[in-house]
């Protein structure tokens, strides 16, 4: 099986193969009230979310605080267990059916347990993301260990070659993570989701916490290893100039839904979604010389208990119409490779950056 | 609210049934009863009628009856205000509490006034001037209040008393004022004996809540919005009291209802054996004791249902004090 | 008005800060200088820990323990505000008064009012909205008479404590300012009834109900979305044009400063290593900090696939041991052995309203 | 705050060369808290001196009984009568006189008779911890030759006994009744804390319910009713037993609830997430991620509740709900001597309270002390 894989990428190479495909995906929580803790409503942090991610690119995940992009991130290896949806993966372990996706939605604990080896995550919290008593050679090693690898002579070698890999020493091993600034701390954690080599990184707002220096030194690291490992990633992050930096394809999150999926540079300089138009307006340039008119979204982001009907977007929309009070817009491939959930997407010219 | 409220109160009869319930099981417990331990006594002192008096007795408190109907009659009964009767005294339970539960809501009420008009300031400052001498100062004695049971005090305020100051300093009551109806003398009275037990829970009751308020505020003055208050030109008293001390003294609340009342009550309670002062906790000791089952029944209700007044007060002042709680 | 529009109002000079910790001295702020003008907006910027809101804190006197002030001075160019004596000026050096007196008191939010980075937990969560705004008006009572003066006469009840009503009147009209909508029913909510960006909005209505002479906003919206931000910033853009108020605006968001500052301060480990206009500064950096921190920052709509970011090597030095020399030295690709580890840089003008603090240029 | 922000970039990094383990930052910052390891010191030394060699300690055993009924401390002199100093302590002997018009019992001392209290001396014998047999005791009179003379330095009981002696042994049962109970506390509260927390659904509702009842019982009436229910025939050890178990059976439900409300927050922080991820078991999760972030805290709560358990065995023996008198504990020991009588005639046994107060005191300093240290919350 492996070899014939390997041609097929190589032919493919004009367009990567699919490595995860998310389709339908909701995750709701319920909302309990009173003695009896009974459901009085559900918080739907995501609603029904639909993307892909190639082989060996980074899809970026952006939206304002409460678009349930973290929520996504973490109910695609069923960290949360959604409530409803598919998540399909190309697994090298597992073999799937037909086109070689295997659902992960439903599989047995052990085979779940196979896949963690190849779906990883990086945390943002550098403080939080790293159990306080253990050493960085516990901590990196811990899922070594968890797959059955005992620690050893070994094991310690490639424990010293991930850290050297994402520029730690090896005398670091023995320390506490609370030994470390927090740039070296999200580096351990990199070191952590890279220890079972595996093939789609989620990213979790990896760089949000960190000092502006600290920060690029971590993207071109994440950079660097995606080289180096073949790695995917799925990065999600609220910085839209970040996210753009670091992504092959942008997908815009609003209120538990995607709004537009694009190739990141189409995303950018031409985007049909009003909502990602505005975003983009609304980012501070560091540039003083770019005055523009800024497009001002009133009011906040849409209460994901209780969202608005029709388009989530319509009362902070400058474009909406009757229609967007009242349907809810379907995410729609308008140009190839592009999507995005909007009735007036075809007759809207908007401005990127 | 109101429904808050009644749900509360519910609640709190739900409890009560369980908590009298269990305690019945328990009294019910170790073998014998209380007429195994008086005929015990009667034969010790010859009493030749004993088998037929404890028959008598017998019959007249229902105990030749199976446990479930003992306790549900009493139960019934409790609903309409008639708590049965002691057997130790022969007089019906409602009579022998009904002072000694108003005294001991007195006392309680005492207690917690003076424990929070003293370590609230204490508190406040130990904070406020973190480190200074005064701050050691209330520190070390605090923690010697905390360390110091109340009723190993009292035993020590006693010894005080008989040694030094050759005085009796036990009941609430001076001997002319006991059996005496109320009357301004009679008030005067209490309170002049009223000061020792409110002295030792002031020593034992404030150490541990001067320390709680200490760093409750220590916590909160490190809060943005002190600093924001602050910013905004306030003075210094200002600030500390309207602002910070608003906001810390809301845990106090909390713990007033889960800890503190409960331990005025119970710790309060063996304060009043060694001062024999007439509350509930001697006399429930005493009928526990004695297995006098209708008498500790009642007790441990009544302190039972001090509690989860207690609680429920507690509560409601902590949804009136932070508009961040809603009762629902 | 007579009197000139962006004269100076705050002159740090040489200013020190020290935190005495059990493991050392800290200087949070060393021998920082600036100069603040009416009606203009400042932008500090610099990475975490580089004393930029110490600076803050300094002006209104408000260094927490156990840090204090050990060096330089705050002048404060102080003009009275329309009480009868409204032409005395007045000048006074902050860092030498009582910090808990009477005069800066009068100073804080009322005359040089204070935003904070959390609106989150920046205001007392057992206030509505409208105390908060009640509590600095009712303080600083001159200004209602402003606000509220047409209807009463302005004359005779120049000192006259404000009435419960015009004071919430004033609070109403001050969150409808700050864009707050239906502000008659805000007014009685409580923070947590509030979404953070309404809470950032309360606050800086309450800096702003007294029209400070100047705002010191410490990282305003670096807690905020950005349609928030973008929200938040226009706001204030707004009323510093109505009001002629100086801003000190402190971040480390570069797009947030090039946006809202005329003149920036960069700091870096308590010193400020190059300042000047917004544009100098951005179009033609001459510290390698400023410069690395320039390129460092990935660029919105200027993607090229695979390109690296110009990162600072190295990390932020431990502020107990901090370099010799210049103290950017060890992270400097500029780095001229015996010379930056050595010798403690000068500033440098090199430009008009443009200079530097590095030995590159002296 | 603001100060956090200037000092923790990347400082602590370079200024250790030895890396620290958490629990090496937990000492190193406990033993610079002075009150703290005092209250440690004192601890130790109690349980030391208490629990394993009390029939050292003491001068006498404890069931040693004397003609000296009631007799108060007996007086230590360095100088005698003609005024001479000796670098040896003694006593004189004791002569009683019975006041027969009010019946009281007086002591006076007989200066004639002058006994050295002399240090490691032998004496009754005894078998330290339960197997090496002894006669040595820290300090006594000579009992060999002078069998008349006895040494009492806080009185003696009814019967007669030393009444330091008694207080010595009381120690071993109160301090130990604090501890076993604790630790059988932990385990319960802990057990089923993280089981609540960490499985929630029908077991953490039945937990939970059961935490409430007994938080709704008032604790020392429940300890009474429970302790009263103790059968009388039963033998001391038994009801020793019994009594440990009430204590922690009522205490557990507190510590069961602050464990879930931790379990329930560190299962959301990051690094149990991502373990999660990694494929991590839910036992190991548990036992490696989530218990040892719940130690601390509930070191520090444990600490601090072994003095309530200690007062609720003294306060329920000193009600006559506890243990009783063939058994010596301080609860047992205070029964004698807290009557308005004995502290009339005997006040000498109020010495039982210092013990007590000292006891608690030194949990309550080690305990606040492990809380700065442990820092269970996290704010530094």
């Amino acid at each position: 099986m492996a070899p014939d894989m390997q041609t097929q990428t190589t032919e493919a190479k004009a367009k990567p193969r699919n490595l995860l495909e998310v389709k339908g995906l909701k995750k709701y929580f319920p909302i309990q009230k009173g003695l009896l803790r009974k459901t009085v409503g559900y918080v739907k942090a995501v609603d029904d979310v639909n993307f892909f991610v190639r082989e060996g690119e980074t899809l970026g995940l952006v939206g304002e605080s409460g678009c349930g992009k973290s929520t996504a991130g973490r109910s695609i290896i069923r960290l949360y267990e959604p409530t409803a949806g598919d998540v399909l993966f190309r697994s090298r372990h597992l073999g799937g059916e037909g086109n070689g996706l295997i659902n992960l939605m439903g599989l047995p604990p052990d085979k779940m347990k196979t896949i963690r080896k190849e779906i990883s995550m990086v945390f943002q919290d550098p403080i939080n993301s790293l159990n306080p008593r253990m050493t960085v050679s516990d901590i990196v090693g811990e899922p070594m260990f968890i797959h059955g690898q005992r620690m050893g002579p070994e094991t310690e070698a490639v424990i010293v070659n991930l850290l050297e890999r994402v520029g730690l020493r090896p005398d670091h091993l023995r320390r506490y993570p609370h030994e470390f600034s927090g740039g070296q701390r999200q580096r351990i954690g990199i070191a952590r989701a890279l220890s079972l080599n595996p093939q789609l990184v989620i990213c979790d707002e990896p760089v949000s916490a960190l000092d502006v220096s600290i920060q690029a030194q971590t993207l071109n690291l994440l950079q660097d290893l995606q080289q180096d490992f073949n790695l995917s990633y799925i990065f999600v992050a609220h910085d839209l100039s970040v996210v753009q930096h670091i992504s092959d394809r942008v997908a815009v999150m609003y209120v538990g839904k995607v709004a537009e999926i694009a190739d990141a540079e189409e995303l950018y300089s031409a985007p049909l979604h009003p909502y990602t138009e505005a975003l983009l307006s609304a980012v501070p340039k560091a540039d003083p010389l770019y005055k523009s008119d800024r497009i001002v979204m009133q009011g906040d982001v849409a209460d994901p208990s209780n969202p608005p009907s029709g388009c989530y977007f319509h009362p902070r929309c400058r474009y909406a119409q009757e229609v967007c009070k009242l349907k809810n817009p379907e995410l729609r491939e308008l140009k190839p490779d592009h999507f995005v959930a909007c009735h007036r997407a075809e007759e809207l010219k908007l401005e990127g950056i | 609210m109101v429904n808050y409220i009644i749900r509360r109160i519910l609640y709190a009869v739900i409890m009560i049934v369980l908590v009298s319930f269990v305690s019945f099981v328990i009294i019910k417990l170790p073998p014998g009863d209380f007429l195994t331990q008086k005929l015990a006594q009667l034969r010790a002192r010859g009493d030749r009628s004993a088998e037929g008096q404890i028959e008598t007795y017998r019959k007249r408190y229902n105990l030749d009856k199976p446990f479930m109907w003992q306790y549900s009659t009493w139960a019934w009964n409790f609903i309409q205000g008639d708590f049965g009767e002691s057997f130790e005294y022969e007089r019906p339970v409602s009579e022998m509490l009904g002072e000694r539960v108003t005294m001991t809501i007195i006392l309680s009420v005492a207690t917690l006034i003076v424990v929070w008009i003293l370590a609230i300031p204490l508190g406040v400052y130990s904070a406020v001037k973190q480190y200074s001498m005064g701050d050691q100062i209330i520190t070390t004695i605090s923690f010697l209040g905390l360390g110091m049971p109340g009723f190993l005090l009292a035993l020590l305020v006693l010894y005080f008393a008989i040694t030094v100051l050759n005085v009796e300093a036990t009941g609430l009551f001076s001997k002319d004022y006991i059996d005496a109806p109320w009357s301004w003398a009679r008030v005067g009275d209490l309170i002049n004996h009223l000061w020792i037990p409110a002295f030792i829970s002031a020593v034992t009751g404030t150490g541990g809540l001067t320390r709680i308020m200490r760093g409750n505020l220590l916590d909160t003055l490190g809060q943005p919005f002190v600093e924001a208050a602050r910013a905004r030109g306030l003075a210094n008293g200002t600030v500390i009291w309207k602002h910070a001390v608003r906001i810390a003294i809301n845990p106090l609340i909390v713990i007033l209802g889960s800890e503190a009342i409960p331990g005025i009550i119970t710790g309060g309670g063996l304060v009043s054996i060694v001062l024999n002062l007439p509350t509930i906790t001697p006399l429930f000791v005493d009928s526990l004791r004695k297995l006098d089952m209708y008498m500790a029944g009642t007790c441990i209700v009544f302190i039972t249902m001090l509690l989860l007044v207690g609680n429920l007060l507690a509560d409601l002042a902590l949804a009136w004090a932070d508009p961040r709680i809603r009762l629902d | 008005m007579s009197k000139p529009l962006h004269d100076p109002l705050i002159e740090v000079k040489d200013l020190r800060v020290e935190f005495d910790v059990r493991a050392g001295i800290v200087k949070a702020v060393d021998g920082l200088t600036l100069t603040i003008h009416r009606g203009k907006t400042l932008g500090v910027i610099g990475e975490s820990g580089c004393g930029k809101s110490m600076t803050a804190r300094a002006i209104l006197n408000m260094i927490p323990k156990p840090g204090k002030i050990t060096n330089g001075e705050i002048i404060y160019h102080r003009r009275m505000k329309n009480s009868l004596e409204s032409q005395v000026d007045d000048i006074i050096d902050l860092t030498k008064v009582d910090p808990d007196g009477k005069v800066i008191r009068q100073i804080r939010g009322g005359e040089i009012g204070m935003i904070f980075q959390e609106p989150m937990s920046s205001l007392t969560p057992v206030y509505t909205a409208g105390v908060h705004i009640n509590e600095a008006v009712s303080l600083h009572h001159l200004v209602p008479l402003q606000k509220v003066g047409d209807q009463i006469g302005e004359q005779v009840q120049a000192h006259r404590k404000v009435t419960k009503e015009e004071s919430r009147v004033i609070a109403i009209d001050m969150l409808r300012r700050v864009g707050i909508p239906k502000p008659e029913e805000r007014v009685d909510n409580y923070p947590h009834q509030l979404s953070g960006g309404q809470r950032q909005r309360v606050m800086i209505a309450v800096a702003l109900s007294c029209e400070p002479a100047m705002l010191i906003a410490d990282e305003p919206t670096t807690a905020l979305d950005v349609s928030i931000e973008a929200q938040i910033l226009d706001i204030m853009r707004d009323l510093q044009q109505s009001a002629n108020m100086a801003i000190m605006f402190i971040t480390h968001n570069l797009g947030v400063i090039a946006s809202m500052a005329e003149e920036i301060v960069v700091m870096y480990m308590g010193k400020a290593v190059e300042q000047g206009k917004v544009l100098e500064i951005f179009q033609n950096p001459k510290h390698p900090y400023t410069q690395a921190l320039l390129r460092s920052i990935p660029k919105l709509g200027k993607k090229k696939t695979g390109e690296r970011l110009a990162s600072i090597t190295g990390m932020v030095p431990d502020p107990f041991n901090l370099p010799t020399g210049c103290v950017f030295h060890p992270r400097c690709p500029m780095f001229m052995a015996g010379k930056c580890d050595k010798i403690a840089p000068q500033w440098k003008k090199v430009g008009e309203d443009h200079s530097v603090s590095c030995l590159l240029y002296e | 705050m603001t100060v956090v922000e200037q000092t923790t970039p990347a400082a602590p990094a370079k200024q250790k060369q030895v890396s620290q383990s958490y629990w090496a930052l937990v000492w190193w910052k406990f033993k610079r808290n002075r009150i703290a390891v005092l209250g440690g010191i004192l601890l130790l030394s109690f349980y030391f001196g208490f629990v394993f060699i009390p029939e050292f300690l003491s001068p006498y055993e404890l069931n040693h009984t004397s003609d000296f009924v009631e007799a108060p401390p007996t007086k230590l002199h360095f100088i005698d009568t003609e005024g001479k100093f000796h670098l040896q302590p003694f006593v004189y002997g004791m002569e009683r006189k019975l006041d027969f018009k009010t019946r009281a019992r007086t002591y006076v001392e007989d200066t004639t008779r002058m006994y050295p209290i002399s240090l490691f001396i032998h004496g009754d014998e005894y078998k330290l911890l339960g197997f090496i047999p002894s006669d040595l005791h820290l300090y006594g009179v000579d009992q060999k030759a002078n069998p008349e003379a006895i040494v009492l330095i806080m009185g003696a009981d009814a019967l007669g006994r030393d009444w330091f002696t008694r207080i010595l042994y009381g120690g071993r049962l109160s301090l130990m009744i604090g501890l076993i109970g604790q630790v059988m506390t932990i385990i319960f509260g802990m057990t089923l804390g993280v089981m609540s927390g960490y499985y929630g659904g029908m077991i953490d509702q039945v937990i939970q319910r059961t935490t409430e009842f007994l938080n709704a019982f008032p604790d020392i009436p429940l300890f009474m009713a429970l302790a009263a229910a103790i059968p009388t025939f039963w033998s001391p050890i038994a009801v020793y037993f019994m009594l440990t178990i009430i204590l922690s059976f009522v205490r557990w439900g507190g510590l069961a609830r602050q464990v879930r409300g931790l379990i329930l927050s560190l299962r959301e922080r990051e690094y149990v997430l991502a373990a999660k991820s990694a494929g991590a078991s839910d036992a190991r999760i548990m036992f490696r991620h989530l218990l040892p972030g719940t130690m601390s805290h509930v070191i520090v709560i444990a600490t601090l509740a072994i003095p309530g358990m200690i007062l609720s065995e003294t306060a329920l023996s000193w009600l006559g709900l506890g243990l009783r008198a063939p058994l010596t504990s301080w609860g047992v020991l205070l029964q004698d001597a807290a009557t308005v009588r004995a502290i009339h005639t005997t006040p000498w046994e109020l010495w039982t309270v210092p013990f007590i107060l000292v006891t608690i005191l030194a949990y309550n300093m080690l305990g606040d002390g492990l809380r700065d240290a442990l820092d269970p919350y996290g704010t530094r």
